[in-house]
């Protein structure tokens, strides 16, 4: 009964943007360009998608008694207090945080027989409709419905209703007839003129919206697939919104190619899910008795009590279980250890893809190219976010291998954005590699075996991401279309709501806090801090069980004072400072409600949404659902150079530690960029030449672009110019040839016909022709001659006779 | 030279080979005709001697008889082209005669 | 050499020289003159082999009548008296060379044909009834369908059919021919420009 | 409805619509004959309407409405027609693509009646391919069609039309003599000759090993394959195509490659697999192995082109490669004989028939709109493209929604049979698995490339800019209807899946069951030269 409620509830937050969809795009190309119907039925969509998430999340924990107090608040609409509500639900229930569930769940499996928190039926999953089914290959929508799942839907819901209410504003220039893009140039100098598209890009935003929603609700890996791929597009329409600005188609290209890339290797790992698992479920299959016909994903692979996948002694072949009404005998399904790796790598690489993690990340800062609300909803909070989040969810089918995997790519990821956004002065570009960077952290997290922690980073991540995505917005809104933050400064006082807000978020990001302000164990901070320290305590855990990976633990800690750094930079760049240009200053302006009314929302969300840290609400609801062998962790053979993976128990030694060498690594980053930007005391530009040389190969992304470029893009075209000589030269040259050879051959048999055939017929004619024309010469008509002839032709005749027959 | 069959027909070769001689050589008209009957009597002389000296019976006299009758005839015909011819071309030159000259 | 062996050799040459002084000839009416001379000789030889009937016909309608017939031509085609068309000798000498040639063969042949065996027999006498010379009757009742030369010497009762048919038709044939003769013969004018 | 009589009326309707219009018509009033012709494809399409949904019973996997009547008695040709689930989504395709192209033709301008009588004979052979169950029919059928296409492309086609129409044809028959040969080895070497020519009846012998032996149904198949590899087109018989489509007028584009190159994967599917498992079987990795580097090799080639519709014409060779790769993964156990990924390869069989409905849909989508921004601007060359978006924004947003279906986007129909097919393929070979995995990225890659060349960046940059008028209602409606298809096909696959599956599973278990007869038999025969 829960299940279909939340199904249902889910399902309509799911589908209404797609009809939103529909009704815009055609209803905009047919109604009038200044309407703002579009927008305001495209918000309408995804509030009410907000709402259905809400209640269903409330619905959820209802039913597992997830809130032992009750809440007359809960059931409010506004999202605020509903949010605060849980908050205190969480405090009232601290210490309880790693009471998960131990195994997932069918709706109608056997009770969990969880402790502390009876969370009776958690999971919920079944099919919509069946796309086609061959024998016992089944592939069908389905849904799978755990706390993840709410939290996603949730988040998205919301954050997707703010940016939708900042964009009707930001957008509102395209309410004309005739709107002059400045960015896009004709061949004779003149800006381009064309009509507004205001309709079609709420179109699309609620295009990526179902998408997105589709993304999560999705029961199976290949479903998780078709929405990967629609998000890529509603991605790539929303990069190339301004389809007259080349910037921007190629941006949107790059961005939906190098995300096939990834998507590549997700069909890979696809490939050999279905090949040896022969289903994509993640739940089990289940008919109408309640008996499992299928087993899902997530119970074939089996672990032992450590946590271990159980591998065949002999052959190290994973023996899968529990298909149980599959015409094979259950037992015969068996997977190498290698490929089960190759499947998790082949997911990953479509997270890298889809995250814009190392190696594919250089797609997300040319995706700036969108508008503000695009980069904020689509390259920040949500999309980018989904690599993330598969990986979260399909974390119990990841080895070891991968999970390694995982966490260096992550780890390099972090890194290297966070130099390369130190360096860079478009306002914008700075946040797309923080993003990127960020998002390193959160598959950092997860790959050291932080499931929770690195999902708690993507939700916070996302809402002070969109909020800082969307403050950005506001000034390149206010300061008419201006991007480079040189050319800003001193902004606070003609916009002071942005500047606060973009603070909030600065100060989120950055894990500032102020430590002992509550009570003695616990911190005053946003909610940046509590995520980032806890992938930070993961990593450190995780390194104090394999000594060998001690980067992992390093380069995280150094780069939170990077992020510091560069976050409080781009703060007193913009909004501190005396203004740099002063045309710009004088005619820049603080947003219209529409727009700021979204950044306090966002900001709030950014400061409290987080609050209690891993005890608080938010990580417990994440956490709700979490894989079974997360909380115990992994250990590793001693001596077999296995991986040992930590456990709660061990994450939390280690949170003090890591908590306050992280707050240290980002107050001195957060010191240092005061110092640098805040004040005049030292001359940026004379370190900025000093360094020139790295200062320019971070400005230029560490040369991925070109590398990719000589490596990739021209080889290719290379490759297709081959392949276009080979058809011309080869193919068509032996068809020719071929053609040649029989026009040769016809002309020698036309020679053949002529001289020959038609030679003998014509010889023929000719002959007697000539022998008549000679003989001709004899019918002299005279008679005398006439019998000379006879005369000498008996006489020949005679004489033939006689010599012939003698005697 | 006895009179026996060779004898006879030996003089019938002259004949006719004079005759064809004359019908090849001469010009006139009249002459062919000439050259004509003397084969015609080679033929006859050959029919008579072999009436003579064999015991095939009157045949042979019987055909020349013929011959000598249709010999008749045919000069009659052939005066009479003669004289068609000779009306129509002024002459009796055979060899004028070559419209039928291919 | 007896007398008819003689008579026979003066005969036959007189045919033979008469038969080349024709061609040699080369005026027509000599022409004619030496045609007389040799069908007259011929018919000479034609009595000597005792076809008496024959050699009569042979002076009637060759020498009384068909060579009237042709100096009749010779007068009505005649521009002059002595009509000269002359031949060239170089043709008159390839006509001789090829006659004898002709010549030649003929006599070759002659001389190479063996006559089949019983004749030989028969051919010292030669038939009966020819041999007795007075073949008027004989040829007479063949025309009218009898053979008593072969009914005579042959010993079964079969009868050798007579010429009564080829002789209606011969005579029929006459007819038309004179008649046709006679149309062709007839006096036309004469096309305007021909000639 | 008469069942006997509604085959036939599907396939001889377009017939006599086509003698109608040449007998009746005056060719001076254009307009009328387009509207009849029209009527007569709208006719044909209602038909096979009424056959799917009316008679076509989709959970029965055998033969339905089968007609048996004696054609050629002495040689025992029957004309014998009758529909299973493989051929009735092709039989839909082609009357609906007919319509569709039809309704396209209105750009053409010469020769009007000619074209239409043409056109319409093109259909009825068309059909007769498709609902043929006597070879011979089937081959009498095969050429009837090439010869209308030969001068429909001859005729109305571009400037090197005559080139392009002769390749066509010379590539085709080549092709279709193969068959032949192959035609009557099977009818020479039937038991029963009556049914020499029976198709069912040869796929019932193939299945018990008792109509070639096993190196006679190698050389068959290799017979038949080409044959069909040509009209496919697969790697490297394929250079006919881009010439072929280039030249040819839209519509017929529209018809080539949404329904001509279907029956080369048809002809694999009914034909080659059920009458020769063994050689099948035999050949399966190197008909794999063709359908990867087709794919590959045509994005490549794509990726290279700056003509248009060659563009589209090489994505076709990309995309039908696909087909040739779903077919052709069946991996046996080498030992027993036995089928070691049935339900994968059918799979791949039901993937790759849903890829020919697909690419049917997208890519003749796609010619069409080449070639409604052709009518404007007479000009194809890529690089003179540019900002169609913003100049004619409905052309531009049904254009990147046929694109997208070509390149494969979830929820358009493309979609589904790549990714059917390529999933079903690692059970076959893992790396060639994933080389023909690799084919999304560049397929993304030139159709992207393409899309932003064309309908994005700021401007026009080609000749006749003013001519760039939007849409008409007829041309709407086409793209509309061809969008709307993509998009149902790629949402609801199943209306298609329900309707080929028993069919396909049942010819894909003969065909499995052939093939150990006759490896039984190769076994036997070995064993007794041991001894």
């Amino acid at each position: 009964m829960v299940g279909e409620t939340l199904r249902n509830l889910l399902m309509i937050a799911w589908l209404l943007p797609l009809a939103g969809f529909a009704v815009e795009i055609f209803g905009g190309f047919w109604g009038s360009r200044k309407s703002r119907v579009a927008a305001w039925m495209s918000v309408g969509c995804i509030g009410v998608g907000f709402l259905c998430s809400l209640s269903a999340l409330l619905i959820w924990g209802n039913s597992n008694n997830f809130w032992k107090v009750t809440h007359d608040s809960e059931h409010h609409a506004e999202a605020g207090h509903a949010e605060a509500g849980h908050a205190e639900a969480g405090h009232a229930e601290a210490g309880h945080a790693e009471a998960g569930t131990d195994q997932h769940k069918s709706p109608d499996s056997v009770a969990s027989s969880a402790a502390s928190v009876v969370l009776g039926k958690t999971v919920f999953s079944g099919t919509l409709y069946s796309l086609a089914r061959f024998g016992s290959l089944d592939i069908s929508l389905d849904y799978y419905i755990d706390s993840l799942t709410l939290v996603m839907f949730t988040m998205v819901t919301f954050i997707a209703t703010c940016i939708h209410l900042f964009a009707m504003g930001y957008m509102s220039e395209e309410l004309t007839e005739e709107f002059v893009d400045h960015s896009a140039h004709l061949s004779n100098g003149h800006h381009v003129h064309r009509p507004g598209r205001y309709y079609r890009f709420f179109a699309f935003l609620s295009l990526f919206c179902f998408s997105m929603l589709g993304l999560v609700l999705a029961g199976n890996i290949f479903q998780v697939f078709i929405f990967w791929e629609l998000v890529g597009i509603c991605s790539f329409l929303l990069i190339g919104f301004y389809t007259e600005r080349k910037s921007a188609c190629n941006a949107a290209n790059k961005a939906f190619i190098m995300n096939r890339v990834g998507d590549f290797g997700f069909l890979i790992g696809l490939m050999v899910l279905w090949t040896f698992f022969g289903t994509f479920r993640f739940g089990n299959t289940v008919d109408a008795k309640g008996e499992v016909v299928q087993a899902g994903l997530f119970q074939m692979l089996p672990r032992d009590e450590t946590g271990n996948v159980l591998r065949d002694a002999a052959s190290g072949d994973v023996k899968l279980g529990a298909v149980t009404a599959a015409p094979e005998s259950p037992s015969s399904r068996t997977i190498p250890y290698s490929l089960l790796v190759v499947a998790g790598l082949g997911v990953f690489a479509g997270c890298v893809g889809k995250s814009a993690q190392f190696p594919l990340q250089t797609w997300l800062p040319d995706a700036m190219e969108g508008p503000t609300p695009v980069s904020a909803l689509v390259h920040s909070a949500t999309m980018v976010a989904a690599g993330v989040y598969l990986v979260g969810r399909f974390y119990p089918m990841f080895v070891q291998e991968v999970l390694l995997t995982i966490a260096y790519v992550g780890c390099i990821t972090l890194f290297m954005a966070a130099t390369i956004a130190m360096v860079a002065t478009d306002i914008k570009k700075v946040l797309a590699y923080s993003t990127i960077s960020q998002l390193g952290y959160m598959m950092l997290g997860l790959g050291v075996f932080g499931w929770g922690a690195g999902l708690f980073h993507l939700i916070t991540h996302a809402f002070f991401k969109s909020l800082m995505f969307l403050c950005s917005g506001s000034v390149i809104y206010g300061c008419h279309h201006e991007q480079e933050m040189p050319k800003m400064g001193g902004l606070w006082r003609k916009m002071p709501i942005t500047a606060f807000t973009m603070l909030v978020g600065v100060i989120a990001i950055s894990g500032l806090a102020i430590p002992g302000l509550v009570n003695w164990c616990s911190v005053f901070a946003f909610s940046g801090y509590f995520s980032k320290d806890a992938v930070v305590a993961t990593s450190l855990a995780f390194v104090k069980g394999n000594p060998t990976h001690f980067l992992l633990f390093i380069v995280p800690l150094v780069t939170a004072g990077l992020t510091a750094f560069y976050m409080f930079r781009l703060w007193f760049f913009t909004f501190a400072g005396k203004p740099r240009d002063q045309h710009i200053h004088d005619h820049c302006h603080e947003s219209p409600w529409i727009m700021t009314g979204p950044l306090l929302a966002l900001s709030v969300f950014a400061a409290f949404c987080a609050i209690g840290g891993e005890t608080g609400p938010l990580y417990r609801l994440i956490t709700g659902d979490q894989p079974a062998h997360v909380a115990h962790g992994i250990a590793g053979a001693v001596g077999s150079g296995e991986l040992t993976l930590p456990g709660h128990e061990a994450i939390h030694a280690v949170h003090g530690t890591a908590g306050t060498l992280a707050l240290i690594a980002a107050a001195s980053g957060t010191f240092i960029a005061w110092l640098l930007y805040g004040t005049t005391l030292v001359n940026v530009a004379e370190i900025k030449r000093q360094l020139s040389g790295l200062h320019g190969f971070l400005a230029n992304k560490w040369h991925f672009d070109e590398l990719y470029d000589g490596l990739f893009m021209q080889p290719s075209h290379v490759v297709g110019q081959c392949c276009v000589w080979i058809d011309k030269t080869v193919f068509d040259g032996i068809i020719h040839a071929s053609a040649k050879v029989m026009i040769f051959v016809s002309k020698w048999d036309k020679l053949f016909d002529e001289a020959v055939v038609d030679g003998f017929v014509n010889l023929l004619g000719n002959s007697t022709f000539a022998v008549g024309r000679s003989l001709r010469v004899i019918q002299t008509g005279r008679l005398r001659q006439y019998v000379m002839f006879i005369v000498v032709g008996v006489v020949a005749l005679f004489a033939i006779l006689f010599t012939t027959f003698p005697g | 030279m006895t009179a026996d069959l060779n004898s006879y027909l030996f003089v019938g070769a002259v004949l006719f080979v004079c005759g064809v001689v004359c019908m090849a050589t001469k010009r006139n008209g009249i002459g062919v005709l000439m050259g004509v009957e003397l084969v015609l009597n080679g033929a006859n002389v050959n029919f008579v001697a072999f009436a003579r000296y064999t015991d095939l019976g009157l045949d042979g006299q019987v055909f020349s008889l013929f011959v000598i009758v249709l010999a008749a005839a045919e000069a009659a015909v052939a005066l009479a082209i003669a004289l068609n011819f000779y009306n129509n071309h002024l002459t009796i030159d055979v060899d004028r005669a070559n419209k039928l000259k291919g | 050499m007896n007398g008819e062996s003689f008579l026979f050799t003066v005969f036959a040459l007189a045919t033979c020289l008469g038969a080349i002084a024709v061609v040699f000839s080369q005026t027509v009416v000599r022409m004619a003159f030496w045609l007389v001379i040799s069908l007259g000789s011929t018919a000479a030889l034609f009595f000597l082999a005792k076809a008496d009937f024959v050699g009569a016909a042979q002076l009637l309608i060759y020498v009384g009548g068909t060579l009237v017939l042709l100096v009749f031509g010779v007068m009505l085609t005649a521009s002059g008296p002595y009509l000269k068309i002359i031949t060239s000798p170089g043709e008159i000498i390839m006509g001789s060379c090829v006659g004898l040639l002709f010549l030649f063969v003929v006599f070759a042949s002659l001389d190479g044909v063996k006559w089949r065996e019983p004749s030989v027999a028969a051919m010292a006498t030669g038939n009966p009834v020819v041999a007795t010379g007075n073949t008027l009757r004989p040829i007479g009742l063949s025309f009218l369908g009898s053979r008593p030369d072969q009914d005579l010497i042959s010993d079964g009762d079969d009868l050798t059919p007579g010429y009564l048919l080829p002789f209606e038709i011969v005579s029929v044939h006459l007819l038309v021919v004179l008649i046709g003769a006679a149309y062709l013969a007839r006096a036309k004018r004469r096309p305007v420009g021909s000639g | 409805m008469n069942p006997e009589f509604l085959l036939t009326a599907i396939i001889f309707a377009p017939s006599v619509g086509a003698l109608i219009l040449a007998l009746l018509f005056d060719s001076k009033n254009a307009e009328a004959m387009r509207l009849f012709a029209f009527a007569t494809t709208a006719v044909t399409f209602g038909l096979t309407l009424v056959l799917w949904l009316g008679e076509f019973q989709s959970d029965a996997p055998g033969m339905q409405l089968e007609v048996v009547r004696e054609w050629i008695p002495r040689w025992n040709v029957y004309y014998r027609l009758g529909v299973d689930g493989i051929s009735m989504p092709l039989v839909l395709l082609t009357s609906l693509i007919s319509m569709l192209s039809m309704g396209a033709s209105w750009s053409i301008k010469k020769h009007i009646k000619g074209y239409m009588v043409l056109f319409l004979l093109l259909e009825t052979g068309m059909m007769g391919v498709f609902l043929a169950l006597d070879f011979f029919l089937f081959y009498v059928f095969w050429e009837v069609m090439l010869l209308p296409m030969y001068f429909l492309i001859g005729v109305w086609g571009g400037p090197r039309k005559e080139y392009a129409a002769i390749k066509f044809f010379l590539y085709t028959l080549a092709g279709s003599v193969l068959m032949l040969v192959a035609m009557l080895m099977f009818y020479f070497n039937t038991s029963v000759q009556a049914d020499g020519f029976n198709l069912i009846k040869l796929a019932e012998a193939a299945t018990t090993g008792s109509l070639l032996s096993p190196s006679l149904q190698i050389t068959a198949f290799i017979m038949l394959f080409i044959g069909f590899a040509i009209k496919l087109p697969a790697f490297p018989v394929h250079t006919w195509l881009p010439d072929a489509h280039v030249e040819a007028p839209t519509p017929i584009s529209m018809i080539l490659a949404g329904v001509l190159l279907k029956m080369g994967g048809y002809g694999i599917i009914r034909i080659a697999f059920p009458l020769c498992p063994y050689g099948a079987q035999y050949l399966a990795y190197a008909m794999v192995a063709i359908g990867v580097i087709s794919i590959i090799y045509g994005a490549f080639a794509a990726l290279a082109q700056t003509d248009f519709k060659r563009l589209v014409a090489y994505s076709s060779v990309s995309h039908m490669g696909y087909v040739l790769l779903g077919l052709a993964v069946w991996k046996i156990n080498e030992k027993t004989g036995e089928t070691m990924n049935s339900e994968y390869w059918q799979m791949g069989l039901n993937g790759a028939m849903f890829q020919m409905i697909a690419h049917g849909i997208s890519s003749a989508g796609m010619f069409f709109m080449v070639g409604v921004i052709y009518d404007r601007v007479h000009h194809r060359d890529l690089n003179k493209f540019g900002g169609l978006m913003g100049k004619m924004p409905l052309y531009g947003g049904l254009s990147a929604g046929l694109f997208f279906a070509g390149l494969g986007l979830p929820g358009l129909c493309g979609f589904i049979g790549e990714v059917f097919v390529v999933l079903s393929t690692w059970s076959f070979n893992p790396a060639l698995a994933i080389v023909a995995a690799s084919g999304v990225i560049l397929t993304a890659g030139y159709i992207l490339w393409a899309m932003q060349r064309v309908y994005l960046g700021a401007e026009y940059k080609g000749p006749h800019p003013e001519d760039l008028t939007p849409m008409n209602m007829r041309e709407t409606a086409i793209a509309g209807t061809l969008l709307t298809l993509a998009v149902i096909l790629g949402v609801v696959p199943a209306i298609m899946f329900n309707v080929m599956t028993p069919s396909i599973s049942r010819m894909a278990k003969a065909a499995e069951a052939g093939y150990q007869q006759s490896a039984a038999q190769l076994n036997q025969d070995e064993m007794q030269a041991q001894r």
